[in-house]
């Protein structure tokens, strides 16, 4: 055992002790110290971020609910808001990769339950290191297995995602979650519309409390994990969607009898967290007595029963004439139910065991008076070299055919069919398209939904890396004609109190921020995922943004493929000589160098709305969005996409290989029916959008005028089988 | 009047409502039925959904079939009413005996969602009789364990019998291992009793009824269902 | 009395083992080319109360065959029963 | 020499078991109103071709704590490795 002080054992500063004694007038107890071990800690505090995502937009017409509840909202009309908010769960997948991912699932979906919505959809971004390793196979395949395992058996269908592999992601991969909900936008649970009055009742349902995950916000998540730490081990749990499908359909029963003064889930810090935050929101204090909560195991201490967390439980507040409806409620889906609290007037939390006070500190403390940092910052100067001038003479054909099979960009076919995508009925659009879009049940309205993130970028240049998170999320749910309304994201950094890592998050940040204005997208919420290096060398800082779109009548979604032959093939927006950090240097020149696409928030913004005018003048027949491996791979994934192959000529006065691999931003491929071309024309002319047209669809053969010309079968055969091949399951 | 066709939620079942709005969608009346009660309402047909009854913990469906409401669907399948199992449905149909063999783990130890195509084998069933031998259909199936499997001789005989419903085939109808999604023997994707009332198949015929989120393989086999069942006794 | 029952549940042999199969193919890769015939079971374990061991084994095999095996297409037997002494 | 191995991988006692506690949940829907605490591991079983016992047992723990478990989650033990008798 360590000879450290408790405090520290716990992951607690000295000056963060000091603060507690200064706020309670005392030494905290042990109880008293794993609370606010586990609310202080970096993954439940925000205490390094904090300053940094107050400078990020929150607020917009469309938004219902911004930062700060358990998920986002943002009306969608027809009386109807999505829910939405994405989390990582890359610690724990790290070590144990099915169960890690599994209980992402669970705890995002719980999330969006609390705020009184139907989760409807998940997306899965997601980054690993490359597949020549052992380990990374075994990494991809469990955390697979561990989404599909556990959002299949709840029934809510997995709709889109990203698989992203670079060196850097290998002692660490990147595992976020994002969960979309509906619900009545008048029946939202927040905390504005429900409020708890003290002699509410604090109803704890779902599983047992164990010893399990104890310490996993303040040791898994908020420290970096290195070879052979047992410490962190015993922090993983075990998931069980069963009882997460019951806790869902029982919640939702509770909701819609409108029994409920306040729902929130327990996820990290448990208990702790769960009644702190209750109790925060309504102003209040409460009374907590640990004997009344079922365990799983005997002899647990108070610190165990605060800060375990064992999975699908929920905090449902109730007033006391609507407890036997609750517990009936509960009783009818097979789940235990107790009362373990009353709120008081006073705030202060006052938590009892065996008849004794176990702990007895103000909720506000735990929750919004947690320390916040202003960290060190410290710039990286950028890498000088730069490939866009390096001169390359070797086949255009097979660097194409190496950026399809490139992991990145080869189909991820592989992943998504284990992935329910069609339960509820409702998926107009599933994996393999530029943004899914779910419908909106019983209305003509569709969601469209999309993640990205590209950690080479945020490498290069951590602003660049963040603003093309958003403007690419945006544009993929635009190229479906939806029109993007609000954003969550999931900051997947190193550790936060190495300068260099803090600057590079305070950047990332910035460039989230200026594309959000720019795009009018606000942030609705998100998380931040800190301390993913070991052996001082951290992962790629990979913002990750998820953007909710609506689509107004979701039969006019347009698709990414070219659907029939006889199209005019488009570019919509400018190209330019740029190579930097793209999946070509990488792949064939093999370097990370340079910097990333210029990004013109202004001309996306145009670009964006021309998207949303045309698909509702129903002018395009597919549309396309260029962005790893450039305009070469936007064509070709069409093609496969669509079955129709395609002849193009591109020109200009850059090298081939810049004009086919380049990937400059808000660029789109689009089709257009000969007789739509002049309104398309007319249209993208007045909107300020620069277009050109570069041929026709049709035929067998993929065809780029003097560069490019293989068959659409060869391409596709190429882009499937890659994965596939790489897991050693393809000859 | 509208068939009254029953759907049973088990706790886990998830594609209990997809398959009541697949009845309502092709213009039956979709009764919902509970796993815990013993009435059956009235309905001309039940459907067990597909879904995770019981997390699919121990053997998919070897808990659900204990649940009070199969005594009752035992009764109505032995009075000749039509019990169609999808998925889920099928693995509980097997698991209490009312349909031979059992399902196991996919050959490929995954779960696996797609698009698939489906040779109808006979037309003696409740679902099947509006179809055509050897038509091709495409619906979609989603199961992690829908290896079919069965000893030798149950497998020669449901052939002599003419009792195996669906194959997994390609567009054209031909049978091979590469359109053979899970490994299941003689490409088994759904299966009568000897009576031809009872049918489970591992496709989710009510995933591919609505044109605007998958294909339409299923809505023949709803018609045929709803005919059926409203047809005079014979 | 109290008894910790194991039974374990097999597939039977005539069925292929998807996953001892997978077991096996994954072996060679990490330096194991010594290994064949992986079969992959369940175990499980339990605790019963019982008048005595006779009948609590009369038990154990109907909850066997009933529940946590399926005949069709698994073999079941009891590994284990053993009295749980009170302290 | 040729032997005939089980190994038992079984979720570490501390950690809840989903499985297990559906089985429980539903015995006593069956009668069973005398069950507890099931917990249900993973029984394998193959044969190892190695120089001697030692050895063999050596290259099962491996096995075990490297492909057949996780040690994060699961504990692993050799119930039985034995010769198999040449005919
Ligand atoms: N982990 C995943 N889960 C589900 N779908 C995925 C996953 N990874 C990729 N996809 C799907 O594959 C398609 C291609 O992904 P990607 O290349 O990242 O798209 P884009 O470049 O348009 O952002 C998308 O439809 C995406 O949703
Ligand atoms: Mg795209």
């Amino acid at each position: 055992m360590s000879s450290e002080p408790l405090h520290r054992q716990l992951g607690l500063q000295d000056d963060e002790l000091d603060l507690i004694r200064d706020t309670l007038g005392r030494d905290p107890n042990r109880t008293e110290l794993a609370m606010y071990a586990a609310m202080w800690s970096e993954h439940c505090s925000y205490k390094s971020s904090k300053v940094h995502l107050r400078t990020l937009p929150t607020e917009g017409p469309s938004v219902l609910v911004g930062p700060g509840q358990d998920a986002g909202a943002v009306d969608v009309g027809d009386g109807f808001a999505a829910v939405f908010k994405m989390e990582s769960h890359s610690h724990p997948s790290a070590i144990e990769p099915y169960q890690g991912a599994a209980t992402g699932v669970g705890g995002i979906v719980r999330d969006i339950v609390s705020m009184g919505a139907r989760p409807v959809a998940l997306l899965d971004p997601l980054m690993f290191g490359p597949l020549d390793e052992e380990r990374n196979r075994w990494l991809l395949e469990g955390v697979v297995a561990g989404i599909g395992g556990y959002g299949n058996c709840i029934g809510v269908p997995t709709v889109g995602g990203e698989v992203r592999f670079a060196p850097p992601h290998s002692a660490n991969p990147t595992v976020n979650v994002l969960c979309v909900g509906i619900a009545r936008a008048d029946r939202l649970m927040t905390a504005a519309t429900h409020t708890p009055t003290p002699g509410s009742l604090m109803v704890l349902y779902g599983a047992t409390t164990g010893r399990d995950g104890i310490g996993g916000v303040s040791v898994l998540a908020s420290a970096t994990i290195e070879e052979g730490s047992e410490g962190s081990r015993p922090s993983v749990q075990i998931g069980d969607p069963f009882a997460e499908k019951l806790l869902i359909e029982a919640s939702l029963e509770l909701i819609e009898d409108d029994l409920l003064e306040g729902l929130q889930d327990l996820g990290g810090a448990g208990l702790t967290c769960a009644v702190s935050e209750s109790a925060t929101r309504a102003g209040l204090g409460a009374r907590l007595d640990l004997d009344l909560v079922p365990l799983r195991e005997e002899g647990m201490e108070a610190f165990e029963i605060l800060t375990s967390e064992s999975q699908e439980r929920m905090l449902a507040i109730v007033h006391p004439s609507n407890l036997e409806h609750v517990l009936a409620v509960c009783a009818k889906w097979g789940l235990a139910t107790a009362v373990v609290a009353t709120l008081e007037s006073g705030g202060d939390l006052d938590i009892r065991i065996g008849g004794e006070q176990a702990a007895r500190v103000p909720a506000l403390s735990l929750t919004e008076k947690a320390p916040v940092y202003e960290r060190l910052m410290r710039p990286i100067r950028p890498n000088g070299d730069d490939p866009t001038f390096a001169s390359f003479e070797s086949d255009l054909d097979e660097a194409l055919r190496s950026l399809l099979a490139a992991p990145n960009v080869a189909s991820k076919r592989w992943v998504f069919e284990q992935y329910d995508r069609m339960v509820q009925g409702q998926t107009v659009a599933g994996p393999g398209s530029d943004a899914a879009v779910v419908r909106v049940p019983g209305t003509m309205k569709g969601l469209a939904l999309s993640v990205d993130g590209n950690g080479r970028y945020g490498s290069l240049d951590p602003y660049l890396g963040g603003a093309h998170a958003v403007a690419e999320a945006a544009r993929n749910v635009a190229v479906t004609g939806a029109r993007p309304l609000g954003v969550t994201n999931c900051l997947n950094f190193g550790n936060p109190e190495r300068p260099e890592v803090m600057w590079q998050f305070s950047e990332a940040v910035r460039g989230m921020r200026d594309a959000c204005l720019a795009l009018d997208t606000p942030v609705t919420g998100g998380n931040v995922s800190f301390y993913n290096e070991s052996g001082g060398s951290a992962i790629w800082p990979t913002p990750v943004v998820g953007v909710v779109g609506s689509l107004a009548d979701y039969r006019l979604r347009v698709p990414s493929g070219f659907p029939i032959p006889g199209l005019a093939v488009y570019v919509l927006g400018e190209s330019f000589a740029e190579l930097g950090g793209s999946e070509f240097a990488e792949t064939v020149l093999g370097m990370v160098a340079g910097a990333p696409p210029a990004l013109d928030l202004q001309a996306e913004r145009r670009l964006q709305d021309l998207l949303q005018e045309a698909a509702a003048g129903d002018l395009l027949a597919s549309a396309h969005d260029c962005s790893d491996g450039g305009m070469a791979v936007a064509l070709a994934e069409s093609a496969i996409l669509g079955g129709h192959g395609f002849a193009v000529t591109l020109d200009g006065d850059m090298p081939p290989h810049v004009m086919l691999f380049g990937e400059s931003a808000s660029r789109v491929v689009v089709s257009v029916a000969p007789e739509r071309e002049g309104s398309l024309r007319g249209l993208a002319a007045t909107r300020g959008v620069p277009f050109r047209r570069l041929g026709e669809t049709g035929g067998p053969r993929a065809v780029i005028d003097g560069m490019v010309d293989a068959t659409v079968d060869e391409l596709t055969e190429v882009w499937e089988r890659a994965i596939p091949r790489l897991l050693g399951e393809a000859s | 009047m509208s068939a009254r066709i029953g759907v049973v939620t088990f706790p886990g079942s998830l594609d209990d409502r997809d398959a009541l709005r697949a009845i309502e969608l092709m213009g039956g009346q979709g009764v919902a039925l509970w796993h815990a009660d013993r009435d059956l309402r009235g309905v001309d047909g039940v459907i067990l959904p597909g879904g995770f009854s019981y997390g699919d913990y121990l053997r998919c469906g070897a808990i659900a079939r204990f649940a009070p409401v199969m005594e009752e669907i035992r009764t109505f399948a032995e009075g000749g009413g039509p019990v169609i199992g999808i998925c889920n449905g099928f693995q509980i149909l097997c698991e209490s005996g009312l349909l031979p063999g059992a399902l196991i783990r996919n050959r490929s130890l995954r779960f696996v969602c797609r698009v698939v195509h489906l040779r109808v084998e006979t037309t003696r069933t409740p679902i099947t009789a509006d179809a055509t031998q050897g038509e091709v259909l495409e619906i979609p199936i989603k199961h992690g364990e829908g290896q079919y499997v069965a000893a030798d001789d149950v497998l020669d005989r449901l052939e002599a019998e003419g009792r195996v419903v669906f194959r997994y085939c390609g567009p054209d109808g031909e049978t091979s291992d590469d359109h053979n999604p899970n490994g299941a023997l003689r490409a088994i994707a759904g299966i009568r009793n000897r009576a031809g009332n009872v049918v489970g198949l591992m496709p989710h015929p009510e995933h591919a009824v609505d044109p605007d989120v998958g294909p339409t393989g299923g809505q023949a086999l709803f018609a045929s269902l709803f005919t059926h069942v409203m047809a005079p006794a014979r | 009395m109290r008894f910790t029952v194991e039974v374990l549940v097999t597939l039977k042999p005539r069925l292929a083992d998807p996953q001892g199969k997978a077991v096996e193919s994954a072996l060679p890769a990490l330096g194991w080319t010594n290994v064949r015939g992986v079969r992959v079971g369940k175990h499980v374990r339990f605790e019963v109360e019982s008048d005595d061991e006779t009948s609590a084994r009369a038990q154990v095999d109907e909850m066997a065959a009933r529940l946590l095996s399926n005949p069709v297409i698994e073999d079941s037997r009891i590994l284990e029963v053993r009295e749980v002494q009170r302290t």
